[in-house]
């Protein structure tokens, strides 16, 4: 059952894209089928408040196990993220116009969105969430960058992208942490935990959620996002993918809330929020941009109270996820109402707009005062029950709920009036000009309207559901419903302050004419380090890729010559003796003498000729000490690499460059380092004791089974012919290598002022002699 | 000195045809000898390798293209390579058979002299390759004009 | 089964000889090329087969004991890495045929040979269970991709191929000399009885043996500081032959570490590995930010990728090194679409650059769909194969109590992610630029499109597989670790005379 | 005794020739100079197998006269060219 949502999310995914060409904006209502029927599900599941699971095993021993479950938690939310995005789906077809362009890929990519958001609220183990999460993070890069031709969309969505999945990195150390410190296999029933693991994870958790849900100082990359069309602002921003950080506080709480720091840094995450976005929604003048601010400050108030987690306070956290997820999808649909109606979304150029939108004004007003709480609205019960929960607190805690709370509120109340008053009542008296309505625009808009004021009327039902769901985080919360009417205790006398004394100050600073915009703090020092990391990255690619070989070369060889570092311990000095006899040291001395020469010869036919004379030496040293085969071998290999010298010499210059004098210094100190590298680790690993040579078994096997008395040939071809088969093959290609390079006339010519990388300066090494 | 539009001397010609031969025989000697004495495919491949190049330089043409020499020898090594497996043993196991043969007498010889031949085949190959890769009969006939070419070279990049 | 580990490495070899004789015949020679790749995976997949129902099988070459000649061990390792590394090769060269269409230039006559020899190079190195045939099988896979990597005869290949061939030989150069130590301190080249006998050495032989082969194989799975020559030299290739090259090679370098490392007990390397890894993670995904184009990106992120299996193998614990082969089964293919798809972009747009393509998400969204997967996959998003590999590591170093290497990883995929949104900004959005002319055939295009989308199913199929293959991965780890059970069905459990003395 | 001397003659002689490889001062001294190395080599060896009887190194001494010929004639006609050119 609840793998069919996603699976009929997954096909409606496919059907739009690979339709959505056609149908342009009316996709959005194909993509709204899965919605509704999720949507449907959830509903039934709210109400008959059963619990479904579905789970299957990815990879057992690593705990990777997806598994939903639809409970009385997490049907909520569903009904929520499902039920909303079917209502911006239709508004979406509404808001864009017919003409857009690559809307069938968009509305893909909303439903996309939207099945990861169902996942994540479904979620049951930590790498189901954690999927999830991740998913929202990517779709909601390619939502916020839908107008891909604007640098702005990019780098806003490349802001998001980096903020949440940097946060979802976060979130990948918090669970893995949490795993180890919390053994249980389902979310559901993770126990309490404490300890360094647990505190650990608390702190990474909270973080994660801090990112994801637009808490300070991550939030900003939530008013760059506003730079998505606005049905994403509405979706994404408002109703769900903020709230994934609330829902993952709200998951891990039963686990999490009894480590020292779960509630100091959640409070304190939420409580600036809370107080910084007000502040925020104050100052804008982008009406679009005052409720994403808003919204920042609303989810703090949410993470404040969650984070409090007593019971009271975990049962008004949901009654505000709730009422806000309706106001605020409503308000966002109406600013993006406003957009296309007016053209523009500045609240200095908007005027009168009261008159001339009416039922866009209703719809705002009833929100608006849902979102301040003020009766008879929904927003109402749910401050309520959060001024409630604080006083329901004791000690320093009450306290500091109680100051957050209500300083969070009357900012609030005066950021909405402030909304209400400069964007319906602002301007000169003449009213903006105004398009014709769009009843797909504006129907949703109206329905969620219709919502938060009938709601008020059905506070009973909506009690029957937030409980159970409030129970399932807290199961003290079982004792609390929301109330129309709660007499004139201590909480409403707060709330009713809190109401006069925030419409106050909205009034007061609407009436301030402010001209500039201002710039949202943070959201160029994250560009900024992003650029930076990326310049430094530059530098240290230009450090270590520095293009030039004989660098490569050195740096390899110092790196060979510091691994025989433990060799050097090892060396047994009473096993080295001189030589077996007097040719094999005169040999010996030759072929040194004959190496360090070679590299004083001037020309490379010299040099090569050098090379060959220490190979003759070689070939000398291998007659002493009786090998005939070896020798043969040696000296016809010398003689043709000789030969192949001289044919190849031709193409390169007859002498080799100079060097500057630090260079040549380098690179005789690291050939001297590799000599005695190589040395100490043939005198190292020579030493005793080592099992008995086997020279004595290879020859007389290979006469009795290899049927040869030269036993290297039998080496050869018999006892290890595989090695020979593996040789002469790279023969083969070397030979197809130096026809295919050499014989064919080459496309480009080194150009003089190309850097060389090669080695030696060369001439001619393409090739070009035809 | 050599006149440079003619190529080697006559002596140099000579000389060369007289030693393709000998070579030649003391090629197949040297392959033969391997397997009791230093020798095998591998030198056997390099003296007549020698040869080649001696005949290039004297500025006779390459008898064979290098690639059929490399495929065939490649070809060789594999079949021996798998052939036992035919016969339900493990592969690149040595089948050895005894025979006489005129001039060399008794011989035993086994699969791994087949295999010698793939690699005699292959190292000839390889500096046929070499050879005309690096278009070694200049050597012998120089480019009639160099001047001439470079000034062509030039034009054309 | 002896008949068909023969065949995974002598087959292909026999085909390359007879591409050889054929080369100007074009379909001829494709067709031998395809069926020696094909014939080459379908022996790979019964092997694997094979190996999981009747256990590790060993062959003496030519009969030999392993005292003296070469033994061939096709364990669970050998015989999975080997599944996934020839049907890698087997699409890309699928792809390469479609392209052969398109406007690349260059002598095609050689490129299915030689990928032919690659082929039984990476069998042979995979398969080996002798030191010396692994020297062999490095050999042939050089000097394969050093042709490869230069057929064209460009000058810019021309000239990175010199910094490949020049360093890749001076390793080979490292690598004998290596063998010299090892063979001097154990008389033995046999992996098996290496296992045996190299714990046994002197602590300070013993190490230094480790410390060069963490060298020698570094170099060739570019690690920090050995990788220069990669980024120099991949991103000139042309597009098939670093899709082979990105997918396997620097992967064989790590598959022979993880090998060799835990079967001679070298735990107390762990901390230099583990340094290492960081370093690689670190400074080779800096160098993917600072890039500009999608190939040179792409070639700076296979270092970056080396550094998370140097991490498993560095904790030396058994969750650690199944992460690390785990993580080299998703590699393998990931890496191959991701220049697979590169190459899409090149023959779309005629090259790669972030400046100068752009708007690939409009016009080829296809393009965009294969890019996408493995791009969040490198960056380890779930579902993608990426993250199942990425969080057994991470898994494996906090269990392991290492949580610097921890904190580095996760800090690298992060910057995976903003290099791969650099590339997904660059190429997919901003305004479309117009293709290339003339554009290739719609066959051809038919072709690479559906070879990608095969190596793309490949790396999903890791995704859908990711338990069995981490079940696998974790047995393989636990006997690597154990090492007795490799030395036991190397050398068998009675052995008389082959015991060391 | 008389072998070993001569062997002994030999490899200076084969030494010396080296010396001048090293020292040239002209290509062409090392080219020749190679040549006599290589022939006093052969010497040697020749003269160790009528001392000995053993035929083992005789076939190197037939591939070095071949080989070594060869690769004098290579250079040879290489410094021949250098200089025309």
């Amino acid at each position: 059952m609840l793998w069919s949502l996603l699976v009929v999310h997954l096909l409606g995914v496919a059907v739009v894209s690979m339709v959505g060409a056609r149908l342009a904006r009316w996709s959005f209502l194909v993509a709204a089928l899965p919605m509704a029927f999720s949507a449907t599900v959830a509903a039934i599941a709210l109400v008959d408040q059963t619990t479904t699971r579905a789970e299957f095993t990815w990879v057992g021993p690593l705990d990777l196990t997806i598994a939903l479950r639809l409970d009385a938690f997490s049907s909520f939310i569903a009904l929520l993220v499902s039920g909303i995005g079917v209502l911006v789906c239709v508004y979406a077809a509404g808001y864009f116009s017919a003409s857009a362009q690559g809307l069938g890929r968009f509305a893909a990519t909303l439903l996309g969105f939207s099945a990861a958001m169902l996942g994540l609220v479904l979620a049951d183990t930590v790498w189901t969430m954690f999927l999830s999460w991740e998913l929202t993070s990517i779709t909601s890069f390619l939502l916020v960058g839908h107008q891909r031709t604007d640098p702005v969309a990019r780098t806003a969505a490349r802001r998001a992208l980096v903020i949440t999945a940097g946060g979802g990195l976060v979130l990948l150390g918090g669970f893995v942490v949490l795993n180890d410190a919390a053994p249980g296999r389902y979310l559901s029933d993770l126990e309490p935990v404490t300890g360094t693991g647990a505190t650990v994870a608390a702190i990474l958790i909270l973080i994660a959620a801090a990112t994801k849900s637009a808490q300070v100082p991550f939030h900003i990359w939530l008013p760059g996002a506003m730079k998505a069309p606005t049905p994403v602002s509405a979706y994404l921003h408002s109703a769900t993918m903020v709230k994934a950080g609330v829902v993952l506080v709200a998951v891990a709480s039963p686990a999490l809330a009894q480590t020292s720091v779960w509630t100091p840094l959640g409070v304190t995450f939420g409580t600036a929020s809370m107080v910084w976005g007000a502040i925020g929604a104050l100052r804008h003048l982008d009406a679009k941009l005052i409720l994403a601010w808003g919204t920042v400050s609303q989810l703090g108030l949410m993470i404040v109270l969650l984070s409090f987690g007593s019971g009271k306070a975990v049962f008004a956290a949901i009654s505000i996820l709730f009422a806000h997820a309706i106001f605020k999808a409503a308000l966002f649909m109406i600013v993006g109402e406003i957009d296309i109606r007016t053209g523009t979304r500045d609240i200095r150029e908007l005027s009168g707009l009261y008159r001339s939108m009416p039922l866009a004004y209703g719809v705002a007003l009833v929100s608006s005062l849902s979102m301040a709480g003020v009766p008879p609205m929904l927003g109402f019960p749910a401050k309520e029950a959060a001024v409630e929960a604080a006083l329901g607190l004791s000690g320093g805690e009450r306290t500091v709920a109680l100051v957050a709370i209500i300083g969070g509120s009357v900012l609030t109340v005066a950021y909405t009036a402030r909304f209400i008053l400069t964007v319906f009542h602002g301007g000169n008296g003449t009213p903006t000009a105004v398009a014709p309505r769009r009843w797909l625009m504006a129907a949703p808009a109206a329905f969620l309207g219709a919502c938060t004021l009938f709601g008020f009327a059905f506070l009973g039902n909506i009690t029957d559901w937030v409980r159970p769901a409030a129970v399932t985080i807290n199961n003290k919360a079982e004792v609390y419903s929301l109330i129309r009417w709660p007499g004139l205790t201590d909480a409403f006398l707060i709330s009713a302050g809190i109401v006069a004394a925030g419409a106050a100050l909205g009034w007061a600073i609407s009436r301030r004419a402010t001209d500039t915009a201002p710039r949202t703090i943070g959201a160029d020092t994250v560009d900024m380090s992003i650029d930076g990391s990326i310049t430094i990255a530059r530098h240290i690619a230009a450090r270590v890729q520095h293009g030039s070989l004989p660098g490569y070369v050195l740096t390899m060889v110092a790196v060979a010559a510091l691994a025989t570092i433990p060799f050097i311990g090892a060396i047994d000095f009473d096993m080295i003796t001189g030589a077996d006899n007097a040719a094999q040291m005169v040999l010996a001395i030759f072929v040194a003498a004959s190496a360090v020469a070679s590299t004083q010869v001037r020309t490379r036919l010299g040099a090569a000729l050098v090379l060959g004379s220490v190979g003759f030496a070689i070939a000398g040293l291998f007659v002493t000490s009786g090998a005939p085969d070896l020798v043969l071998t040696q000296l016809l290999v010398e003689t043709v690499i000789v030969v192949g010298f001289v044919l190849g010499l031709g193409r390169l210059t007859t002498t080799f460059p100079r060097h500057g004098a630090l260079w040549q210094t380098t690179r005789i100190g690291v050939s001297l380092m590799a000599a005695a590298a190589v040395a100490v680790g043939l005198t190292a690993s020579a030493r005793g004791p080592v099992p008995a040579s086997n020279v004595e078994r290879l020859s007389d096997e290979a006469v009795s089974e290899g049927g040869g008395k030269n036993v290297v040939n039998v080496i050869l071809t018999d006892i290890r012919a595989l090695d020979t088969l593996g040789e002469i093959v790279v023969l083969v290609v070397v030979a197809v290598g130096v026809l295919a390079l050499l014989r064919r006339r080459p496309e480009v010519v080194l150009s003089p002022d190309e850097p060389s990388r090669l080695p030696e300066p060369t001439d001619n090494l393409t090739g070009a002699d035809r | 000195m050599i006149d440079q539009t003619t190529g080697p001397s006559p002596i140099v010609s000579l000389g060369v045809r007289a030693a393709t031969p000998l070579a030649l025989v003391i090629a197949v000697f040297v392959f033969f000898a391997g397997h009791n004495r230093p020798g095998g495919g591998f030198a056997a491949g390099l003296l007549i390798g020698a040869v080649l190049v001696l005949r290039s330089i004297a500025g006779f043409p390459l008898p064979f293209r290098a690639i059929p020499l490399l495929a065939t020898g490649t070809i060789i090594a594999c079949t021996v390579a798998l052939a036992p497996m035919l016969w339900g043993n493990v592969f690149l196991d040595q089948v050895v058979v005894e025979q006489t043969l005129p001039l060399l007498g008794k011989v035993k010889s086994g699969s791994a002299l087949v295999f010698d031949i793939g690699v005699t085949l292959i190292v000839s190959g390889l500096i046929v390759a070499v050879l005309d890769g690096f278009r070694a009969d200049h050597l012998a006939t120089p480019p009639p004009d160099l001047a001439n070419e470079k000034t062509n070279a030039e034009n054309s990049s | 089964m002896n008949a068909i580990i023969a065949l995974a490495i002598v087959g292909p070899l026999a085909a390359s000889g007879i591409g050889l004789l054929v080369r100007e015949r074009h379909h001829l020679r494709d067709a031998i090329t395809l069926m020696g790749l094909s014939a080459t995976a379908l022996a790979a997949i019964a092997l694997l087969i094979d190996v999981q129902r009747n256990g590790t099988t060993v062959v003496r070459v030519g009969g030999w004991d392993p005292e003296l000649g070469i033994v061939l061990v096709a364990d669970q390792f050998a015989a999975l890495i080997l599944v996934v590394a020839t049907l890698t090769i087997l699409v890309v060269d699928i792809f390469a045929i479609g392209q052969r269409g398109t406007a690349s230039t260059g002598d095609q006559t050689v490129v299915g040979p030689m990928l032919l020899v690659l082929t039984a190079g990476v069998s042979l190195a995979i398969l080996t269970g002798d030191l010396f045939t692994l020297f062999v099988a490095f050999e042939l896979i050089l000097v394969s991709s050093y042709v490869l990597l230069t057929h064209q005869g460009r000058a810019a290949q021309l000239r990175s191929g010199m910094t490949y061939v020049v360093i890749n030989l001076l390793a080979s150069t490292l690598f004998l000399l290596g063998l010299a130590y090892v063979y001097a301190a154990t008389r033995t080249v046999n992996i098996a009885l290496l296992a045996e006998r190299i714990p046994e050495l002197d602590d300070g032989v013993r190490l230094g043996i480790g410390l060069w082969f963490l060298v020698v194989f570094g170099t060739k799975a570019a690690m920090f500081p050995l990788f220069s020559w990669l980024p120099d030299s991949y991103p000139t290739a042309p597009t098939t032959v670093t899709a082979v090259f990105a997918g396997l090679l620097t992967k064989i370098g790590v598959y022979v570490m993880i090998r060799f490392h835990t079967l001679t007990g070298m735990d107390d390397l762990g901390p230099v590995i583990l340094v290492a890894a960081g370093l690689t993670m670190l400074v080779g995904v800096a160098g993917a930010l600072a890039q500009n184009d999608v190939k040179r990106i792409l070639s700076f992120h296979v270092v970056s990728q080396i550094g998370y299996m140097l991490m498993g193998l560095g904790l030396f614990s058994v969750a650690g090194v199944a992460g690390a082969v785990l993580f080299l089964v998703h590699q393998i293919p990931v890496k191959t679409v991701m220049f697979l798809v590169g190459g899409l972009i090149e023959d779309d747009q005629g090259n790669s650059s972030l400046d100068k393509v752009g708007g690939l998400a409009a016009r080829r969204p296809i393009i965009a769909v294969l890019f996408a997967i493995p791009a969040l996959s490198l960056a380890g998003i779930p579902p993608f194969s990426g993250f199942v590999a990425k969080l057994s590591l991470i898994d494996a170093g906090i269990n392991a109590g290492s949580v610097a290497i921890v904190v580095v990883a996760l800090v690298a995929s992060m910057f995976t992610l903003l290099s791969m949104s650099k590339i997904w900004l660059g190429v997919f959005w901003r305004e479309p630029t117009p293709p290339s002319e003339p554009a290739s055939s719609k066959a051809s295009k038919r072709t690479m499109n559906g070879a990608t989308m095969a190596a793309v199913a490949g790396t999903l199929a890791v995704v859908a597989l990711a338990g069995p293959l981490w079940n696998m991965s974790e047995e393989i780890a636990r006997d690597l670790l154990d090492g007795q059970t490799y030395i036991d069905e190397v050398l068998g459990t009675d052995r008389g005379g082959v015991a060391s003395p | 005794m008389i072998t070993s001397i001569a062997i002994a003659l030999f490899v200076v002689s084969s030494l010396c020739a080296m010396i001048r490889v090293i020292r040239g001062p002209g290509l062409a001294d090392r080219v020749i100079a190679l040549d006599v190395a290589l022939v006093a080599l052969m010497g040697a060896i020749a003269t160790k197998a009528a001392s000995t009887g053993s035929t083992t190194y005789l076939p190197i001494v037939a591939v070095v006269a071949i080989v070594g010929f060869t690769a004098t004639v290579v250079m040879t006609r290489f410094l021949e060219q250098g200089s025309s050119s």
